[in-house]
Formats: structure tokens, sequence, C-alpha cells
């Protein structure tokens, strides 16, 4: 019980970390190994705010993830709008070559020197036996918070239907007239600010290096599979529940296995259901590509 | 300018010339003219492989035209980006994945009316939902749920909510039953006798679809010959074998 | 310039890349087949080879088979190939983000296994002081003409094999099914078979280089076989040309001989987080670059075949 | 601001690279290499200060054999691959005539190469205990070993009186040695029981369910061999989550003011013990060596970011080369054991040994954290142990022990 707890938390930070990796995914065709590093960079900023200049960690938290967003926006207008016409894989490639012009950008800027955020959030409480922290409650709840707030501006806005128009079919979008830049900058703005808010919880519960986003991408890169790559609601489900097979497989399995079975997982879940976890019949789809 | 005014003048609601267009380093189109006048139902008939899908998405945007011109009502839509077609009047119905498959069918008829308010979004998808009976019993429903009957009544409706001047349909009955077919043409009759100018791509169905076109175009390896008249083309019995007895089952892709 | 036994180690690690970078050209290029998994294989071959030739006892791992290198070295190609084909049985059911995730999930598995299983491996401790091929006959600080001489002969060697595939029959259905999902459907199992059949191939051919890899680091611990390995080869392939016999050769050397070169730059320590930066903001500019104006590489395929088949005309939307 | 101006400076000095020469008879080049990129590169910033602190102090002394003292970078971005192609372009290209900074793995890639090369090398932070039997010719390791680490924890284990201990052990060369050998030496010679050992990888979101089993498997203490980096959320959580009843024994790399910081928090938080091979208290050298660290860095040196050794090495460098009064690398490593052992006057600093030297008296250098006297494998001898316990918010040594002899890791 405690373990699923922590799996909840982590799976949380994993499921914001990876609903912007799905979305450029959905409506821009490509794998973005680049969103990776705008989780660093959130980290650092986000670090820098609350240590060097005592800043609330939610204001800084705020600030860190519109500057991130705004930055994700420029980023795919100088490096990834120029050759989108190329096609998934130069876009692929360029966001490795994206990735590590950012990383270098972090190591100039911040260094490589680990840091630390220093908040707390104070309490514990014991419920039902279970170990449970303000920082648990402060990171779920905003996880969530944020992910349901997403979700209304899909649902409930002109711009959200029309980002999900692009994502679900990106040349009917405009021949419906939806303004396709526009669509793409909001995109890249949610994308790398949701990127952004990952580094900045990952940071509070662990550190922020200049290696983070080359550790992170994996797992991001597992959980969007895992959820299916298309569905936003099936990568929530799927880094929720990769956070929670990881932090409760500890408990049965010698903890030095747990990358091998969680990759085993992933293997195993990809080879019986071949389109992820949530998968809808898109057979014709499959065939295509 | 005069350009512009000679073109209403002559009662062309679109003009292509010269259109050439092909996808990567394969072309298709060769030096296309075309022109549809306000009101009238003009059909594009041809092979597979013909170009006829590809003239379309030429014209809308979506493959850069490599030479020519198209204009609609005057303007010259190469310094119109894609998303703005529909603004200025033009609606297109694609041939496939012509819905959002993710979205709601109510969603998927909201998509074009974005920027109006909401009451008079949902007194549009009410109005629509009233037009098709079928449709209004599934509006919460994903637009991948539905059967192609359906789909093809949604992708019309949905590229109808903006009541376009222009309307051009790729291969609206494909894969239908005659009956649903009939359906199918006479809301197209019903789309034209309100005052939108419809180009119409056929290639199944051609003795029930042809009889109700003004004008017939012939499309042939990327050429369009001058129009001629429906009946002329039923009646012809050699265009009559070339073009609609060929084994539909090669229909795949323009390549 | 500088000192030439520089640039023969240089030289060295660029054949060594480029080698992989052209069997990598024969799965991805022409299989279609997006393979993240090479650093699985890599160490798959040099723990093979490692482990095979452990005559050490005190050691302290669980097998001392001693064999000589001669024997080690096929028989480290062969597990290769047949750890290849253990990855290529499920994963080659998958289509294309999802073979690529599988086969770098593949190469994290090899690379915690090397970690743990200790008694094998020696887990991160690994092993250092490595016997050298013809290291007996020169005087070590000679050593490194050897070695390039090695392995620009086994870069040679897997050219030639490479090209022999990419101009046969058997690659030109390869690329064929590739290009064409419908054809690939058509022949059904066969291309399944093939495609397996090219993955075990090429899972041998990296077995082979691997050992090359151990004699130029003169070490191994399963932190060489990190996913960044995959991605250097992938790296040199983009900027050679994917799908073009020598692009994985010619973007290995321009990659590592500018990497290298950007390594010469000196500047006062107090900007060291600066000196360090350059270097992953240089490479990255270089594949952004290369990809901007030159998208098939700086060898096309197009140009390697001297047909048509150039990649956009792959993507013509259906 | 100052970025900026550095990034400006920096096009200028790309364009100065090109034409930098070598062989000339000017400066002498220490080479350091190590991860200032990667895994290691947190450590990488401080360890840099350290060097520069000695070679600023080596030329302020008047340099060495008369020359000034260049200190010559580079970056192996924590790989062993890196470590190769750095090293090979420091001898290569840079013409070094001594290294320092290596880490363990970096070490063990290229140790042949700096035999055949007769590379004076010393190792400030190779624990690794490949070192244990090799080494003394041109490899000299002026840290403790692993194997001291390891055994040092189970004694302090020992002598606390636990007799169940749970393992935290990161996935790593340099946290994975000394736990091996805690945990051999624990159970097989002390005949305590290892009740978890919980192993895992670094750079994950959070440690919680690590932490969890850990502490939840009814050990007297826990036994910590992580980085720093991950070392410092490992305690958050043993804090925040009410685990700060038991007891923890930490390896040396968590010896910093972050941890301190942590475990100062906890009220009344019972004895938490750390275990280093150092001794500072009343040495000269250190106290010479920590004002100037922190002019440098900004911050105190920090003995679990190994900073003093990467100073030290240089001093030895500098002074072994004066004794050989020659750069040639097989005199000046021969000359490394004769500086740093009895007999001969200790010193603590370069400018006195080199006065000593120039006087013609041996001499024997003691370093900032212990006395440097070598083994015939270039190893430490027996090292003194400090054990340190963390009062008012701080690290504050609680007493040093010696090795316990009995105890001694079975070779494998």
């Amino acid at each position: 019980m405690q373990n699923i707890v922590f799996g909840i938390v982590t799976g949380s930070t994993l499921a914001v970390a990876t609903i912007g990796f799905a979305m450029v995914y959905r409506t821009e065709n490509f794998l973005n190994i680049a969103h990776a590093q705008m989780m660093a960079l959130g980290g650092f900023i986000g670090v820098v705010l609350v240590d060097s200049y005592g800043w609330n960690i939610f204001a800084a938290g705020a600030v860190t993830v519109v500057s991130v967003g705004a930055l994700g926006v420029v980023v795919a207008a100088v490096f990834f709008r120029p050759v989108r016409h190329l096609g998934g894989t130069v876009l692929l490639f360029t966001s490795i070559g994206v990735s590590l012009m950012l990383y270098a950008v972090i190591i100039a800027l911040f260094s490589t020197q680990a840091r630390f955020y220093p908040v707390g959030f104070g309490g514990r409480y014991e419920i039902a036996g279970v170990n449970v922290l303000t920082a648990d409650l402060v990171i779920v709840g905003l996880a969530f918070a944020s992910i349901i707030a997403l979700q209304v501006f899909l649902n409930g806005t002109g711009l959200g239907r029309a980002v999900r128009a692009t994502a679900s079919n990106g040349e009917l979008a405009r021949v419906r007239g939806v303004p396709v830049g526009r669509v793409s900058n909001t995109i890249w703005f949610i994308s790398s600010a949701f990127g952004a808010m990952a580094g900045v919880m990952i940071g509070v519960l662990s550190s922020v290096n200049a290696e983070i986003g080359w550790h992170h991408i994996l797992t991001v890169l597992a959980a969007a599979v895992l959820g299916g790559l298309r569905s936003i609601s099936g990568v929530i489900v799927a880094g929720l529940l990769l956070g929670i097979v990881m932090d409760v497989s500890v408990l049965y399995i010698p903890s030095a296995y747990r990358p091998v079975v969680a990759f085993g997982v992933l293997v195993a879940v990809l080879v019986l259901r071949p389109e992820g976890l949530l998968a809808v019949q898109r057979r014709k789809e499959a065939a295509v590509t | 300018m005069s350009e512009a005014g000679e073109a209403a003048a002559a009662g062309s609601i679109l003009r292509v010339r010269g259109l050439d267009a092909g996808y990567g380093g394969f072309p298709v189109l060769h030096g296309v003219d075309l022109d549809v006048s306000a009101g009238e139902i003009v059909a594009v008939v041809g092979p597979n492989g013909a170009g006829k899908s590809t003239l379309l998405k030429t014209i809308f945007r979506l493959l850069p035209a490599q030479a020519g011109s198209v204009r609609f009502d005057g303007a010259d839509l190469r310094r119109t980006p894609a998303h703005g077609l529909a603004a200025m009047g033009m609606g297109y119905v694609p041939q496939e994945n012509n819905t959002f498959p993710d979205l709601s069918v109510r969603d998927n008829l909201a998509v074009a009316l974005r920027g109006q308010n909401p009451i008079e979004i949902r007194r549009k998808i009410r109005a629509v939902g009233e037009a098709y009976p079928a449709l209004a019993g599934r509006m919460g429903q994903n637009a991948s749920t539905l059967s192609g009957g359906e789909r093809q009544m949604l992708a019309l409706a949905s590229a109808m909510i903006t009541s376009p001047k222009f309307l051009a349909l790729d291969e609206p009955t494909t894969g239908l039953a005659p009956s649903i077919v009939r359906e199918r043409i006479d809301d197209i009759l019903r789309i034209r006798d309100a005052g939108t100018t419809l180009l119409w791509v056929i290639e199944e169905s051609p003795l029930l679809c042809l009889p109700h076109v003004d004008r017939v175009f012939v499309m042939q390896a990327g050429v369009l010959d001058p129009p001629v008249t429906s009946q002329a083309v039923l009646e012809d019995a050699a265009l009559h074998s070339l073009f609609f007895g060929v084994d539909q089952a090669a229909e795949q892709s323009p390549d | 310039m500088t000192n030439p036994v520089f640039w023969v180690g240089v030289l060295t690690l660029a054949l060594i890349y480029g080698s992989l970078a052209m069997v990598l050209n024969v799965e991805s290029g022409w299989g279609g087949m997006w393979d993240l998994g090479v650093a699985g294989l890599l160490a798959s071959g040099a723990y093979c080879y490692i482990i095979l030739g452990i005559d050490d006892p005190d050691l302290g791992t669980r097998f001392v088979p001693g064999l000589p290198m001669w024997l080690a070295w096929p028989l480290a190609a062969a597990f290769t190939g047949l750890v290849a084909l253990a990855i290529a049985l499920p994963s080659l059911r998958l289509r294309r983000e999802y073979f690529l995730i599988t086969t770098l999930a593949f190469a994290e598995i090899i690379r915690q296994i090397a970690v743990i299983q200790a008694d094998l491996t020696r887990g991160t401790t690994g092993f250092s002081s490595l016997d050298r091929p013809f290291d007996t006959l020169v005087e070590p600080r000679d050593y490194n003409y050897v070695l390039l001489g090695i392995v620009a002969f086994a870069a040679l060697v897997v050219y030639l094999i490479t090209r022999r595939i990419g101009t046969s029959a058997y690659g030109r259905t390869l690329r064929a099914a590739r290009d064409n999902e419908a054809l690939a459907l058509a022949l059904g199992k066969r291309v399944n078979r093939m495609r397996i059949k090219t993955f075990v191939v090429a899972g041998v051919l990296i077995g082979a280089i691997a050992p090359l890899y151990l004699f130029y680091i003169r070490a191994i611990t399963p932190q060489l076989f990190a996913p960044g390995i995959t991605f250097t080869i992938w790296t040199a392939l983009v900027i050679g040309g994917i799908g073009s016999i020598r692009g994985g050769l010619v973007g290995a050397v321009v990659l590592i001989v500018f990497t290298e070169a950007v390594g010469l730059i000196e500047v006062d320590p107090q900007y060291i987080n600066i000196l360090v930066s350059i270097e992953p903001f240089l490479v990255g500019l270089l594949l952004v670059l290369v990809l901007r104006f030159r998208p098939d590489g700086l060898i096309s395929e197009r140009n390697a075949f001297g047909t048509r088949a150039g990649r956009r005309a792959r993507r013509v939307p259906a | 601001m100052k970025r900026v101006i550095a990034l400006l400076c920096l096009f200028g000095l790309v364009a100065a690279a090109c034409g930098g020469g070598d062989d000339s008879d000017e400066p002498i080049k220490f080479g350091f290499l190590n991860g200032q990129t990667g895994d290691y590169g947190p450590w990488g910033a401080w360890a840099l200060w350290a060097a520069e602190v000695a070679v600023e102090e080596l030329n302020a002394a008047g340099g060495v054999l008369g020359r000034t003292v260049e200190l010559v970078v580079e970056d192996n971005g924590s790989t062993p691959e890196g470590a190769v192609s750095g090293y090979a372009e420091l001898t290569d290209v840079d013409g070094i005539d001594a290294l320092g900074g290596i880490e363990s793995d970096g070490m063990l890639a290229v140790f042949d190469t700096v035999h055949e090369q007769q590379l004076p090398t010393i190792c400030s932070t190779c624990g690794t205990t490949e070192l244990d039997t090799t080494g003394g010719d041109y490899v000299f390791r002026i840290i403790g070993s692993d194997t001291d680490n390891g055994i040092i924890g189970a004694q302090v284990a020992r002598d606390e009186g636990y007799d169940n201990v749970a393992m935290l052990v990161e996935l790593s060369e340099g946290t994975i040695s000394p736990a091996d050998v805690f945990k051999t030496v624990f159970t097989e010679q002390i005949g305590g029981t290892i009740t978890e050992d919980v192993r895992f990888d670094a750079g994950r979101s959070s440690y919680s369910a690590e932490v969890a089993r850990a502490f939840d498997s009814g050990a007297d203490a826990v036994y910590i061999s992580v980085g720093f980096e991950t070392g410092v959320p490992i305690l958050n959580e043993w804090k925040r989550r009410g685990y700060s009843d038991v007891p923890l024994i930490l390896t040396t790399d968590l010896l910093s003011p972050d941890i301190a910081a942590v475990v100062g928090e906890v009220e009344g938080a019972s004895a938490v013990v750390a275990a280093a091979a150092y001794d500072t208290e009343g040495n000269p050298a250190w106290d010479a060596y920590v004002p100037r660290f922190e002019a440098k860095a900004g911050d105190p040196p920090e003995i679990g970011f190994y900073d003093a050794w990467q100073y030290d090495q240089y001093i030895i460098l500098g002074l072994a080369m004066e004794k050989a009064g020659t750069t040639d690398g097989a005199a000046v490593a021969a000359a490394i054991p004769q500086i740093t052992n009895p007999p001969g006057v200790e010193v603590f600093t370069y400018a006195s040994g080199l006065a000593e030297l120039q006087a013609g008296n041996e001499i024997d250098y003691h370093g900032t954290t212990s006395n440097m006297n070598l083994n015939a494998v270039g190893n430490l001898q027996s090292p003194v142990m400090a054990v340190s316990a963390v009062t008012d918010g701080s690290w504050q040594v609680r007493d040093y022990v010696e090795l316990d002899p009995t105890l001694e890791k079975p070779s494998s």
C-alpha cells in the first residue's frame, strides 16, 4: 500500500513529463528527444529562482513553466518547422541535435553541479498505516490539477478543440480552417511547459543536474509508448501504471533487477499489445506506416 | 484587380490555370485548366491514379503547386495559407480521412466553427442533428465508431456547417450501398439548391451520379480535357468502359 | 600540425564507429528496422569475447574458459548473432516507433545484466589490461599503428560485405520492402524472415567488431554500452547518409574527427563549463545543419545506387 | 552578463587555440583529465578549483625546475572512451609531463598506456579495489581504497553494536565497490546480518520505494553507499518519512555540508556516522589549503567532493619533479614515494618542500587530509580513518581510528 502511494507520486511526475512528449508526437509526428532537455532546463531555472533568488516555490514554478513553454515555441520555430516537410526521420534526428545543443546551453549556464530545491513542505501524515507527506500531496495534486486543466482546455475551448483536431487529422484541420501555426505554437508551449513542470517536480523530489534530461528520456519514451503514443489518457494511465509497477516491484524482486523488470514489462506489453495499453484498433494505420 | 473583375464577370468562381503538381519528384498534374461557375455542379471523372484527388489537394493547398495558378472569387490562392481557404468560403470533403476520428461527432462539427460564440455553435450543431437524424443520436460518440455511411454524412455535414460558397467533394459515395448513395446525392442537390457551387469527383456509381451534374471534366494521366456534358460521357461507350469498367480493387494511392 | 599518433587514434575510433554505422545502415537504412539497441549487441559481443578469454582465476569470475583470442572472437560474433535473433523474434512484429523503443529496452536490459551479474562480468569493475592482437610483436608505442591497420582492414571487410548485401537481389528486395509496405505485405512471411535474417547478420557483424572497440579502449565496463554509443553511431549514419553504402563510414569519420578537433580547443580553466559545452553544442549544430541543408546526409542513397529511390519519394502520403 | 562576456571571450580563444604549439621547453604541463560532464560532472568544478589552487601555489613558489606550470584540462565525459581519447590528446597533442584528476574507470582504461608511456600519474579519486594490488611504478593512489572504506564501515557497525544492517547502494563502481567489501566483512567476519541489500540505478525521480524497503526491514542501522546527488534526496526521504530514529552509516561521498544540513534539521537524530580516510585537525597543510580553496570556489572545501586530494596530487607531482631534477617520466615516478614517505623533513606546503629540497634535504610531504605515505603498489599505507558525526548541522570528527587488522577483505 505504501509503495502504491510512492508509485502514484512517481507516476504523476512521469505522466506530467510524458504528456508534452505525446502531444508533440501526435501533432508533429515525431519522437521529440529534446523534450527531456526542456525538463532539465525547467528543473534548473526553478532551482535557481528558489535557491539563488529566494523565490517562493510556486511563483518560481509558474515563471519556469511559462518561460520554458515560450522557449519551446521558439525552438520549434527555429529548428523544427523548417524541416517539418522532410518527415519524421529528419525531425527525430534534428531533435537529437537540438537536445545536444540545449544540453550544452544548460551546462554553460548552470554548470554540471547538482542542485537541490530547499523546500520540504513540512508535514507527514500516517493514514491507515501509510506514510504520506505534504510534498507527495502537493506534487500529486499539482500534477492532477494541471492534467485536468489541460483536459478542460482541450475539451472546453475552441483552441483546445483545434489542437485535438490537429492531432487527430492535421490535414483535415487545415481544410476546416484551423490556424495551424497558432495551434502548433500552442502545442509546443503546452508540451514544453509540462516538461518544465515535470523538471521542477523531479527537482523537488530528488535533485537537478545537467544529466537529468538524458536520465529521464528513456522512462518518458517508455511511458509514451506504453500509453499508445496517440492517446493522452493512455499516457496518463501508462505513466501512473509504470510508476506504480516500478515502485511496487521493489517489494518483490531484488531492486537491482528493477530496471530490467521495467523494461521487460515494456517489451512484454508491446509484444502482446503492439499499439499500447489503451489501444483503439488502428489496423489501417499500422498497415500504412 | 482587373483580372479579378474579369473572372467575376465571367461568373467563374474557381479558376485553375496551367496547374502542375505532384509528390516529391513525381509529377502528377500537367497543365490543368479548370473553371467552375457559380451555382453549377461540375464533375471530374477519370480512372484510378489519373490525379483527381491530387487536383483537389493542390487546389486546397495541401500539396504545393509547381506551376500555374488557382483563383477563387478572383483572389490568387498562392497568397493564402491552406487554413485561410475555409474563411474565404471554400469547403472540401477529402475522399479518405475526412473526419477527426478521435473527436466526438459534436466536436467534429464544431472544429470549423472556431471563434463563434458557444450559443451559435450549439444552434448550428442542433441544426445538423435535425438535418441528419442518424448523427443526432451519436453526437457524443467518437467519429471512429461511426459506420462508413455515417462517416461520409458527418464529413459532408461538417464541411457544410460554415455554409461555404464552394464545396469540393472527393468521391463522397465510395463503398456505399446504392440506397445510401441516393441519399447522399439528395444531400448534394440540396446543397446546390441552397446556393453552393460544387466540384464533385466521381469514380463509383457514375450512372447514379452523373445525371445530376452540369458539366463533366474528364481526367486522364494528369491531363484534364475540356468539359463535356454528362450525357456525352454516359453515352460514349468507350469512355464509359475506360473509366468505370476498371478493377476497383487497385484503387489505393496515387503513386 | 599536431602529433600524428593522436590522429592515428582518432582515425582508429572513427573507423570502428564507421564500421558499426555501415552495419547499422544494413538493418536500419535498407531493412527499415529502426534499431536503437546497437549498444546492447556491442555489449553482448564484447562481454562474450572477454569472458571466453578469461584465463586468470584470481579475477574472481565463475568461469575461466581461457580460450585463445582467435577462438573467442568468432564465438563472440556467433553469440551476438544469437542475441540478435532473440531480440528480433519478438520485436520485429512491431512497427517503427515500437520497434525502436523495444530495441532500446533490450539494450538497457543487457547493460543492466552486465552490471548485476558480477560473477560473470565483474560488474561495474569490469576488466582491464586486455590482450591485443600482435601486441607482442611491436613496441607498445607503435601499437597504435598496428591497431589502425587492423581496424582499417576490418572496415574494408565490413564495407565489402555490406556493399555485397546492398547490391544483391536480396538487398534490393529488402529496400523495396522498406519503401513499399504493400509489397512487403504481399511478400508476407518472406519479408519477415528476410528482416530477421538481416538483423541477425547485423548482430554477427557487430559482435565481430566489438573486440576492436575493446582493443581501442583497453578496458570494459557496462558504462561503455550506455545508450550514448548508439546515438553516436546513429548520428554518424545520419550525417553520412542513411541508405548509402559508404554513408556511415564517411559520417563517422566526419563526426569523430570533428568532435576530437573541437576537443583541441583550449580555454582558461575558469571557463571550463563553457569549454565542455562547446563539444555537444557543435555536434548538435552539425547534426541540425546537415539535416536542414542535406537531409539525405552527405552521401545520399540516390547517389549510392544511382536510382530515383530518394527518401523524399518514400514519404508520399497514401 | 558574466556568461555573455565569457562566451564572447571564447570566440577569441577558439581562434587562438589552433596555433597551440608543443614540445617547447617553456611551461611544464600537468594534465587534468576527469569528468567535467556526465555522471561525475557534479564533482567536476570542485576538482578543477582544487587543481588550480595547487598549480597557482606551484607557480607562486617559482614554478617547478624554474619553469612555470600549466594545467591542461580535458573533459572525459565520465566515460572510459572519453578517458582514452582525452588521454591521447593530453599526451600526444599537449605533451603533458604528468597526469592527475582521473576517476577509477578511466584510470583502468588508460592504466596500461600510462605504463607504456611512463607517465607519472596520480589518481586522487580512484577507490577501485582493482588498484589494491597493482600500481606503484607509474600510477599512485593518494586516497583510501574502497576496500578500506568498506572495512571501516563494517568496523563502525560492529563497534556501535549493530547486528542487523540494511544497505542502500547505488549501482556505480565507486559505490558498489565499498559496499561489497562492507557486506562481506560485516557478514563473514563480524557475523552480522544484512536485512536488506537494496541496489538501484541513479537518476530516478524519487527514491521513496528503495528507502522504505531498507528502513522497513527492521535493521538496527542502514548503510548507505550512494553518490552525493542521490544522497541528498535519500536523506530527505529518511527525514521526511520519519525514519530518522534509525542510525545511518554513510560513505565518504556523503561527507558534505548539504547532507549535514539535512541530518542537522532532525531533532535528536541518533548517531549519524560517516567514515573516511582523512585527518585534517591541526594539520597545517589543510589549514593553508582551506582559505585558498574558499577564495577560489566561494565555498569551503568538502571532503566528500575529493577536492583536497586533487590539490595534493599536483603538489606531490611538483615536489617529485624537483626531487628528480628532470621531467623524465621514469625519474619523476621513482621520486614520488621518496618525497611522500619518511625519512625526511615533514613539509606541508610546496614552498617549504622546495626550500628543503634545494637545501639538499630529504622531505616527507604531509597532505591536506593525511600523511601521503605510499606502499610498494603506490597505495596509501594503513590510512587513519575519521569517524564523523553531525553536530550543530555540520560534520565534526568524532574520533580517529585505525583499521582493525583482524578485519580484512578475503581475497575473492
